[in-house]
């Protein structure tokens, strides 16, 4: 057990640091769930592509600079460290990047990674659809083979980023006398194609964090197929879910929230109870607790480990915590909690009231936390089904 | 010792609900959120003609000269509607704070309040902001250790806007005048405790509205839902997340109808009664926003299913008149006096 | 509404208080699980029966003084002011009698309702099977008719009283034939017949609150039989399941701990946390609540209401207050928390410890909160089975 | 960075492991409960034979020679088993005090407690009870700002007995003299503080063994017994109850062994991650007992269950070497220090 950073892991932090304390925007950008927010998005994003750090843990052709895990670790501190701006391509980057990564053809990963980690291509997640929310096999959107094309009928739900994002990755069924699990084809698809349409939805902050897409006799080329035909599932579960979760939900996400409610308990702490002291130190330890847990995990993953199920456990873990981080928040603020960022009395409130919609949503999305607890229960702990 | 409703306080009850459930639909809450005072002028008026403004203005004055008994199962029904007019603090505690200043105060306001053709705010000294300013006539506000009576023109308004699109409070400052004092000193001081436990009160019941009316969203969408080929309100986990909100409700509305009547009885433990009662009402209503919210998955995080309605609202009350803390502390040094009166037998007052 | 007591309700509290105030024991009992405790508790069973208050809703005739739900919640106030001995005969006199009231016939009446209420006759319950739990209806112990007995064989578990008691109750199989619910008949069986073995179990505490009753061929008279052969399931369940929670859970024992326990907080304040104060006052209030409810539903019978999922309700709601209670005082107690009574460091510490043990059986025993919560869900909120 | 074991770590943890089931059953256990003392020498030497007394004896005193990282996998094996001899007081606490004091009394005990022929309690400034006193050869005790050693002839016990039959527990008093004090001023204060962190380390991954064995019987008994005519374990409820618990273990787990990292490693944090460790471990095993006995029914509710074994091990270990209240005062005063380093990158001490 060696608990301290190499020479090398201190040189890459020290780049970084650099880099970022250099580029980093002073001004927090609009949310890029707005129209001008995403265009601010994009633009960091070709900074943060132009110095070299758009992917780090991507090999250098196809825009990375071919770090391991660990390093992720670092570069993500670093940011998280520096303030700089959210991903708005985390669905390209840190979701699909890694299945393009394995199940692409070279030419596929030619095509769409360098333009994925420029962010010039903004991917949108379609997942789900009305009825296939946590019964993901339960998928209706028809593709079928029509020479060099499959015609796609269908809608998609819950497409995060699919207000302002480009491409649409998701499963599709190309075999519609099959059901469930079978028959399903992984399909990546351009929003501007004709018979395609966008429908934002409003979440509860009132942005349209995800959208609506209706397809309508759409064609898509079957060049645009990732993996073999009828395998669409095995794509979609059979990549390193953990390294997924690791990119979109870093230690460092975390760490950062409980650094600000740590000052934002001492700057209120002459007008709160004293038990919100506890409190504040329990998220703390929650967050160092994820923090120690990861690097651990990505230990053994660089040491040949795998994961398995064990994700299910990161994914309670994480979002409880973030909301406990967020509800505490609000209750430090007191009366000022529910002050929109503009109003007149909302001086020091910052962004915890969005933070708090956003983090309501981590029990529920990515699975919600009664599907990790079974996973977790049959398949962590062997209990019967 | 009977601890019912009569029959007429719970026919007026099922009248009043059936009334809302007519009026305010989730379609008439989002379309008010649209306008820029958040409140409708003709449903106020429609309110007054079932009489829920003037309920606890006297017979004399035009109203139903009713009690906080009499109103408590009513404002339950305010919540479940999802109603924001300025129920709260026109009806709940402006209404019984303008009689008991009397007068030609009294007079003069009053009856306006029954007909519907006044709104007053009530900015208490123990909170930072006034709620329904913006479409006040009349506000009774704090300056030093006296109260105040002022005209609409009269004050300063900075709204605040918040998360809930229904909730509107404001920042208020006014120039106190001799001619706008109302009432100072010990007067003053009773009639502002007196309204802070009527304006909990009335949050704490509108809160068991909200929270009920969620456990009914939650329990018809997971009914009809389906996942895996069941309905999701089949599996055991969400059931088990409803349950414990059901548990959590019923355990305390009796609290806050307790509430009620000290506070209409004006019993010497009213303070700690309306104190208990808004928060376990209000801890039911955000843990249910929090357990329905789950139970409905990706579609209860959009704005366009109802239930977020309800949830704005669970949170709102939970912020009006007095956060849990400060009504902790309320019980907490009640209990904690030397010669407190606990254990069995002490619940009611004359035991 | 009307939340005061009328005079005759005031007399009837003043008669208890002054009754008690002269016979309540000055030294606490040893605990009815252990044979000198079993023998104390009989003792102040016959001083309360002679005083005509041990079982105040009975009928005069039956030992009782004909009382209603409402005195009766005002004896149990004064009773637990009195700091009154547990009652060893609740089974007897809180569950089973009001059965025998309801389906008894006037010879049954006679012949058990008095020295049920004077404990000269103590009472175990026989409800659990080694197979049958929560699933109550999974019964396998027969009793098969033959002339005017029944001969009954099979195992009994969890009998509570077991160790000192003198009669069981419980359902038999008396149509082997039958499954579930069905088949079942309501039997009462004294404890001395050839062929019972009584086994103690050892709780959490180290004392035999339970039994295991073993039948080898026994001959039960039939007209020990309660209610119609083959309609236990309905006798076992058609009473009024509240007032049976109502005997046994009535609001002045809570009141009575969360007393105490603010009395504890208020003599350790200085050592303990602040936040401590909070859940104090949170539990106190709860002790409010559950009387409350409780006064509300009483008042709701008396005037010819019903009850009946609600009392899932009513179960989870004192478990879950007892148990926070108890793990408060624990906390309180701080370092001597788990010291036993007679250990010499132990000043102070009352009787938390073993309430604390009993309080964990609270979220278990008579359905656990899981068949609660699906009674709730299914039966009051009308959610899908 | 490596957050690993070896692969000798790990081979000694299975072997550990495969020799304490061996060893020590519930019946082992409960046959140590009707001992007078709950302990029993036999064991103590078998242990010695495998090394446990003396894993953080230097080799020169004829111990192990290792660290607590070394033996943190195997703290965690001593809880899974319900282990109650004086492993925590004399082979993780007394131990390395001993090593630290050096001299003739580190030549004279160490070996001792090597071969198991010498068991040494340790007497904490902060605590007010002595564990295992009642079977000390000696004793290692605070007197004012001094340390002292003091043989059990010289110290007078009164014992102390808990609801844990397997935790035995003294008030100890002695003369302090010339003759028995070891160290004092900060040299002893140094020593106490680094024995309070050891002593809650080893608490800490006893917790986590103490956690896991508790949901693998619960996992064994829901698998087999049956309700409605299906395992207990496939009902949503149950499981959940028990996934909750696995979620807190496997998050408490590391944060044990970074502790055992900073306290080999001699860390300025050592302080602070010993008290989050103790925290979260025995935050699991309490939860964890709570779930599992729930998930039991009334079967766990018996003392022939061996469920309760653990459960009141994962009871005294929470009230050993430091209640959370005292850790956790320790956890918030190091965050709330003016100048604390906290967020992204101030994990690992170097970053």
């Amino acid at each position: 057990m060696d608990l301290t950073f190499t020479r090398e892991q201190d040189g890459f932090r020290a780049e970084a640091r650099a880099w970022l304390g250099a580029h980093v925007p002073g001004e927090p950008l609009r949310s890029f769930d707005t129209a001008e927010g995403a265009k601010q998005h994009r633009e960091w994003e070709a900074i943060l592509n132009g110095g070299g750090w758009a992917m780090v843990p991507w090999p250098v052709e196809y825009g990375g600079r071919g770090a391991n895990l660990l390093e992720w670790l670092i570069f993500e501190e670093e940011y998280y460290r520096a303030g700089a701006p959210k991903r708005i391509n985390q669905n390209g980057i840190f979701l699909l990047g890694p299945t393009i990564m394995e199940y692409g053809t070279p030419e596929q990963k030619a095509r769409f990674l360098p333009k994925m980690a420029s962010s010039e291509e903004v991917w949108v997640q379609g997942w789900s659809e009305p009825n296939a929310g946590s019964d993901m096999a339960n998928i209706q959107t028809t593709a079928i083979r029509d020479g060099d094309h499959f015609i796609v009928n269908g809608q998609k739900t819950w497409a995060s980023r699919g207000a302002f994002g480009d491409w649409l990755f998701g499963m599709f069924r190309t075999d519609p006398e099959s059901e469930r699990h079978k028959g399903l084809t992984f399909i990546l698809a351009p929003l501007d194609l004709p018979g395609i349409t966008v429908r934002p939805i409003e979440q509860l902050d009132g942005l349209p964090g995800f959208a609506e897409v209706f397809f309508d006799d759409v064609r898509v080329p079957v060049e645009h197929q990732l993996g073999e035909e009828g395998q669409g599932w095995q794509v979609a579960m059979s990549t390193a879910g953990f390294e997924r979760g690791l990119m979109l939900r870093s230690p460092a996400r975390f760490q950062d929230t409980a650094r600000r409610l740590v000052e934002l308990y001492r700057a209120n702490a002459a007008d709160v109870e004293d038990a919100i002291r506890d409190e504040v130190a329990r998220c703390w330890i929650g967050a160092e607790a994820y923090t120690l847990e990861t690097f651990r995990t990505v230990s053994r993953l660089l040491a040949g480990g795998k994961i398995g199920a064990e994700s299910s456990l990161n994914k309670i873990f994480w979002s409880e915590l973030d909301l406990r981080m967020h509800e505490l928040a609000l209750e430090i603020l007191g009366d000022r909690g529910d002050l929109l960022p503009g109003a007149p009395a909302a001086e020091g409130v910052g962004s915890w009231l969005d933070g708090y919609l956003f983090a309501l949503s981590g029990p529920i999305y990515a699975g919600t936390n009664e599907i990790q607890r079974n996973i977790i229960s049959e398949r962590l702990l062997g209990m019967p089904r | 010792m009977d601890f019912r409703f009569d029959e007429d306080q719970e026919l007026l009850q099922t009248t009043v609900r059936d009334f809302l459930e007519g009026e305010i639909t989730a379609e008439v809450v989002r379309g008010l959120w649209e306008t820029k005072t958040a409140r409708s002028p003709e449903l106020w008026k429609t309110l007054a003609e079932i009489g829920l403004p003037g309920m606890l203005v006297p017979e004399e004055h035009g109203g139903m000269g009713m009690d906080e008994v009499d109103f408590v199962l009513l404002l339950e029904e305010t919540g479940r509607a999802g109603l924001a007019e300025p129920i709260v603090a026109t009806a709940a505690v402006a209404a019984p704070m303008l009689r008991g200043v009397g007068g030609d105060l009294a007079k003069q306001w009053l009856p306006k309040i029954a007909t519907g053709d006044a709104i007053v705010a009530v900015g208490h000294p123990s909170l930072p902001f006034v709620e329904d300013a913006h479409v006040a006539d009349l506000l009774l506000l704090p300056a030093g250790d006296e109260l105040h009576a002022v005209l609409a023109a009269d004050v300063e308004i900075t709204e605040q806007p918040t998360n809930d699109p229904s909730r509107r409070i404001a920042s208020v400052s006014f120039a106190a005048a001799e001619g706008t004092r109302i009432a100072s000193g010990a007067d003053a001081a009773q009639l502002w405790e007196t309204a802070f436990d009527r304006g909990a009160l009335a949050c704490a019941a509108q809160a068991l509205g909200a929270c009920d009316r969620m456990l009914q969203i939650a329990v018809e969408y997971t009914s009809e839902r389906k996942q895996f080929g069941k309905p999701i309100g089949s599996f055991q986990a969400v059931k088990h997340h409803l349950a414990a909100v059901k548990v959590k409700l019923e355990y305390a509305r009796p609290v806050v109808q307790r509430a009620a009547h000290s506070v209409a009885s004006g019993s010497a433990k009213r303070g700690l009664h309306v104190s208990m009662a808004k928060l376990v009402a209000c801890e039911a209503a955000v843990f249910g926003a929090k357990q329905t919210l789950q139970c409905h998955g990706a579609i209860g995080y959009t704005w366009e299913q109802d239930l977020h309605v309800w949830m704005r609202r669970a949170w709102s009350l939970d912020r009006s008149w007095g956060r849990s803390p400060a009504h902790l502390a309320r019980v907490r040094a009640a209990i904690l006096e030397p010669d407190a009166r606990l254990g069995a037998g002490t619940t009611f007052s004359n035991a």
